[in-house]
């Protein structure tokens, strides 16, 4: 029977495969190496590799990330850690300038190979500054891509992927799926040898006819409990397409899905406004708008800061039961 | 692994102006405060556990001495702004212990309404401008609260806390100089526990050999270095720097050495790996400031055994009463996620009646 | 005959007569004050205002627009210029955060009456990091308001607005339109004595009935030179609807005109991806789906960091001739 | 109006080892490339003006010794990275006119195809990281860029420019916490001519006595001041700077003072409202760097009148052709608008064509 470790495993798995494959890679943030990681995604890296390649950073995510960009463009795979996806806002123009333009302004004569990867998302009650999902922000900016993988399986073969990326990849993840356990082949069950997953590509998580749940991150996996609902308590047949990458985005997959079902909604742990779901819904009219039998809907979090208060924030946030109501109005 | 060493030596300030002021009762209701603050978190710390309170709870356990000491000093146009590790600061400006408790529990009665948590306290009627969670982020915004004083013309200045940490963060840098630049009433309080979550200052921070204020320099800024320990060097050197803003509308940095005794959160599973156990141990017995107040205070015969112990235990009562009245207290209702965001539509005012503010729900 | 003056100078107006109204008003940026501004939008005001009302900053974003937001709570209300919106960028985490959340983890204790404003447009060959248009980075985030007006009477009475507004407002401008001139009512020529306008209303700039341009900024101005080249030369009669303010958004006025023509198309010089014409135009879908003949369409600026290049750049940024050409694709 | 100070006295530094080195012909290429960066410039502003650039121009006409001085000691493994005012540094690393007025131009054969204008230069294999916009920004970048070196183990270092208003940016702070901490070999070399556009150092910066250098003290890091005026002067300063850094693996802040004969770009419409005309001609006269050279190296009979006259016919001829080549050559097609966005789309590789990369057009 198939091996399974959980999403923050399959993370450090990848994390190790790769420093050990490329003597370039080496892995920066603050409290990765001695305190092995504030959410123990790099656990035992840094007692492995030592200090040159794993290396703990004062709190100046500007400095270090911007650091990180100048290395990448000399030829060096930094992989650097925000400890909350958040913090990006004090790095943010190393992030969406240097990151993004250095290579396009020097008519790509460099490129900036860089991972930021760290968790974005809400839902744990550290209140507003702590909870933003900036996927939106970072995917309107060509030059940069942006991931969110919502399983173990994904993380692992996401991450391989976004280190050997020649691109700036932006790896979202979140807190609450480190714990989540899934099935994650061992290298040798694979003939490959590893798991590496291509960015760029969807994949659906479970099939259906009536409509298509399109999501990414965490709201992938509440979207894959709606489905259960809809089928156990309604009999609707949804397909749950995980955009995995929001930029590559697979459209493809989606008008797919959208042609199969001919209904959709996007969901999203976002704020709404100009957020992925608007994005992906505007495609969907654009390219198959004569598919649709009903308006594509969108579900984000609840369009306020993130609330600290426990059982309110969990209201803020999508739910399975949203889901299956809006479902419901459209089918 | 560098530890951070302190000067032992009992104070030899407490003749200094400031400090002969006091009244007996004036030091005890120092010490109230101190404890009181111990109290609210030991007690916080067992409903953290019940799963009462979400999210975060960074522990102020060993740096009480540096808000009872310094916000006693602050007068009528004196503000405080502050990081993450707040409830100190929020109990010696006068917030009481309820609403604090009940903002852990995320309940109405909050004194953010459930809406900030442990890192985003806040009370503005109290000169209490919060409780912020973004390292750094806050050293702005104390410059503005003392552009503000001056600009109204008010004889004050702001306190505005950071840790040893968040002397890294390009914000304080642009701080310092705006305020050395324009002369703004603002001090600057180094809380130098020594570790920034696991990360000594040694291994955080390149700096001078006096120190971390001593970064002042680099701006022409006046410093100081205090040892936070003690209540009486506290005050001493405080009061320097606030009379350098009331009467000089000059800026200060200060580092305050202290020590926290438990670690960076309460999810810190590694308190005690970064720092050995002996390091904790010679700080919790040596360098506790309430007991090394107390012990000052006993020896001055303004405080004894039983009166301690009397101190203590209303203290500690007083937050279980919180803990009971915020566990009484409701939650927000849905609604109230939207309330709070804008002003002008909380007030109902022409510009909240005007166009779509929220898109979702 | 009505008085005539450039948006700049509107600009000016308004920051003078609020300067005048509200003692806790004043102005801080570079070059604002000794320099009379890099645009010279300020001009002559600190020579009026003096020292305390309108003040030259160090370049130090972060630091003195955190330095604002905190005075802004304190009940003051400062006006912030970036002599380019592209340097939000090192001050982003104020204004994402301490700006738009303070209010909300007190429990509404307190608000951020501050405005920052400057030029936030591509078109002036001045490269990637310089061209940034963050209408929707900065609307994504509730608890802030972005408002964007493409024309002398907008500024004029939208800034005096922003300034009285209790909550903070990113008012971005356009260089490429600070010199354009238009009909601004002295003060004397007005019942009210002054024109203010209100944030969150849109307005028509041109009756049509066969397709509604929707645009905002700069866009709104090609937007209009489209509809005179689809009327003159193919009998279309298009609909300008423009936002001026991006959020709040006047979502009635965008519907009304949808209902009348039944086909759309969003402009701006914004990136594509999760912009602004993504947001509108999923929420036509979602309020008008019926009422809809075609797709709603977006053109925004071509999908590439902004080039330095003259002639192309001029290629990458929407065109009144690229509007009628989608135009006619739909109607 | 405070104006800048500088020392006039003719330097003594002609017999440090690095300048007593010197072949005549090196002292004569050492003008040579000074002049070339004047006459570049000059031929910039005439086509700025007549319409075939856009954009910002800022000239670094009167700053010459420091990008030629520096520059001139640098090796295999030494780079180099600065802001906006980047021409000069680009033709001292040895890119050409040619590419350099084709980028002005915005045509394909410019060294960032036309993508990246004035601001933007770029030549990674002539060791030149760019050419940076951002004011400050690019200071982290060269703090990678030595960090790059060190982790490959070569013996090289990164001068990273920046100038005297840039020193106020958070970033910068940040990046010298991080290379003095992390030992990392980069020399940062604040450029000061006096003012950030039309602000006075005075009025931006708040700092010690010694000058903006001396910063690097709240950082315990090395750090000197150098008299711009005297290619002897730099060059001493930064060897010792440079050797820090390949012998030390240690950072150094270096503080150059020089000046800008122009405004601040070409759009500069106060040039000569924020300096009085006086200062202007006092630093065109007594403190141009060309000037300067020439005069010392006439001194030393190293250089004559004639020759002079040569070097710099020679130069304007160069930057005519360069001219020429630029206004001969085509600009982008619309289609490249969309190349060197993704290294990954641009090589056509597996991942380029996976999943959709471009939303518009
Ligand atoms: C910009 C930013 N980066 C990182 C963090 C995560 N973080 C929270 S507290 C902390 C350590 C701060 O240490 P210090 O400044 O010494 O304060 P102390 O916790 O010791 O009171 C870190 C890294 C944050 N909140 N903000
Ligand atoms: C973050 C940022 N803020 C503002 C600007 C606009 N700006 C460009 S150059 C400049 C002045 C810089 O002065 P200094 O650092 O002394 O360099 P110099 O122009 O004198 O070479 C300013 C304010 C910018 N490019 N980036
Ligand atoms: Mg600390
Ligand atoms: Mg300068």
């Amino acid at each position: 029977m198939p091996r399974e470790i959980s999403y923050r495993k399959a993370l450090r798995e990848g994390l190790d495969e790769e420093l050990a494959r490329d003597e370039n890679v080496f892995i920066i943030g603050e409290e990765v190496a001695e305190y092995n990681g504030a959410y123990k995604v790099t656990e035992g890296l840094w007692k492995k590799w030592g200090d040159k390649r794993v290396i703990d950073a004062p709190i100046s995510e500007a400095g270090f990330i911007g650091m990180g960009i100048g290395a990448s463009m000399f030829g060096l795979r930094p992989v650097m850690e925000l400890m909350f996806f958040s913090f990006a806002y004090v790095a943010f123009d190393q992030m969406m300038n240097n990151a993004s333009s250095c290579r396009y302004m020097s008519g790509g004569r460099l490129n900036v190979p860089i991972v930021v990867r760290g968790p974005a998302n809400g839902g744990t009650n550290v209140g507003a500054t702590h909870s933003h999902t900036p996927e939106n922000i970072f995917a309107n900016m060509p030059g940069l891509k942006v991931v969110s993988p919502s399983d173990a399986y994904d993380a692992k073969g996401l991450i391989k992927s976004a280190i050997r990326d020649n691109d700036p990849v932006y790896f979202m993840e979140s807190t609450l799926l480190y714990g989540n356990v899934g099935e994650v082949p061992s290298n040798d069950e694979l003939e490959e040898g590893e798991l590496v997953i291509p960015i760029g590509k969807a994949k659906v998580k479970r099939q259906g006819t009536d409509i298509s749940l399109i999501a990414h991150g965490g709201a992938a996996v509440t979207a894959l409990a709606a489905a259960d609902l809809l089928e156990e308590k309604h009999g609707i047949h949804a397909e749950v397409l995980d955009l995995r990458s929001i930029r590559p985005l697979d459209d493809e997959a989606i008008m797919e899905t959208v042609r199969k079902t001919h209904r959709a909604i996007y969901i999203e742990e976002n704020k709404p406004f100009c957020g992925i779901g608007a994005q992906v819904s505007s495609m969907i009219m654009e390219q198959a708008f004569d598919d649709l039998d009903a308006p594509v809907l969108r579900i984000a979090s609840a369009d306020a800061p993130a609330i600290y208060s426990p059982p309110l924030e969990k209201m803020q946030l999508p739910t399975a039961e949203e889901i299956v109501e809006r479902a419901l109005s459209i089918c | 692994m560098a530890s951070p060493t302190r000067n032992t030596k009992s104070s030899d300030l407490a003749d200094a102006p400031v400090n002969a002021a006091l009244s007996d009762e004036d030091k005890l209701e120092l010490l109230r405060t101190m404890v009181r603050i111990r109290r609210f978190e030991q007690t916080s710390l067992k409903h953290y556990h019940s799963g009462s309170i979400g999210g975060f709870l960074h522990l102020y356990i060993g740096q009480e001495s540096v808000a009872a000491g310094s916000i006693s000093l602050l007068g009528e146009n004196d503000h405080v702004i502050t990081a993450y590790r707040d409830h100190g600061h929020a109990l010696a400006v006068g917030m009481t212990m309820k609403e604090c408790m009940a903002e852990l529990f995320g309940k109405r009665t909050g004194c953010s309404k459930g809406k900030g948590g442990s890192m985003h306290y806040f009370a503005p009627d109290k000169n209490y401008w919060g409780g912020h969670g973004i390292v750094g982020g806050q050293t702005p915004l104390g410059a503005g609260i003392a552009f503000a004083l001056k600009y109204k013309g008010l004889k004050g200045c702001c306190l505005c806390y950071l840790g040893d940490g968040a002397i890294n963060q390009g914000a304080f840098h642009e701080a310092l100089n705006l305020a050395e630049l324009w002369d703004l009433p603002v001090v600057y309080v180094i809380e130098n526990n020594g570790y920034s979550m696991g990360t000594s200052q040694a291994r955080s921070s390149a700096f001078p050999e006096q120190g971390l204020a001593a970064r002042a320099e680099a701006y022409g800024m006046a410093w100081d270095k205090i040892d936070g320990v003690s209540i009486y060097e506290i005050r001493a050197g405080v009061q320097k720097a606030i009379e350098r803003a009331h009467s000089e509308s000059k800026p200060t940095l200060l580092e305050i050495e202290t020590y926290r005794h438990k670690g960076h959160s309460v999810a810190d599973a590694n308190a005690e790996k970064y720092r050995t156990k002996e390091e904790i141990q010679k700080f919790m017995t040596e360098h506790d400031p309430i007991e090394f107040w107390k012990a000052t205070l006993i020896e001055e015969g303004v405080l004894t055994e039983e009166k301690f112990k009397a101190i203590s235990k209303e203290a500690g009562a007083e937050a279980d009463e919180a803990a009971e009245f915020a566990e009484k207290s409701d939650y927000p209702d849905e609604a109230e996620i939207f309330d709070d965001v804008y002003w002008e539509v909380d007030n109902n005012t022409e510009a909240g009646r005007t166009g779509r503010h929220f898109f979702h729900k």
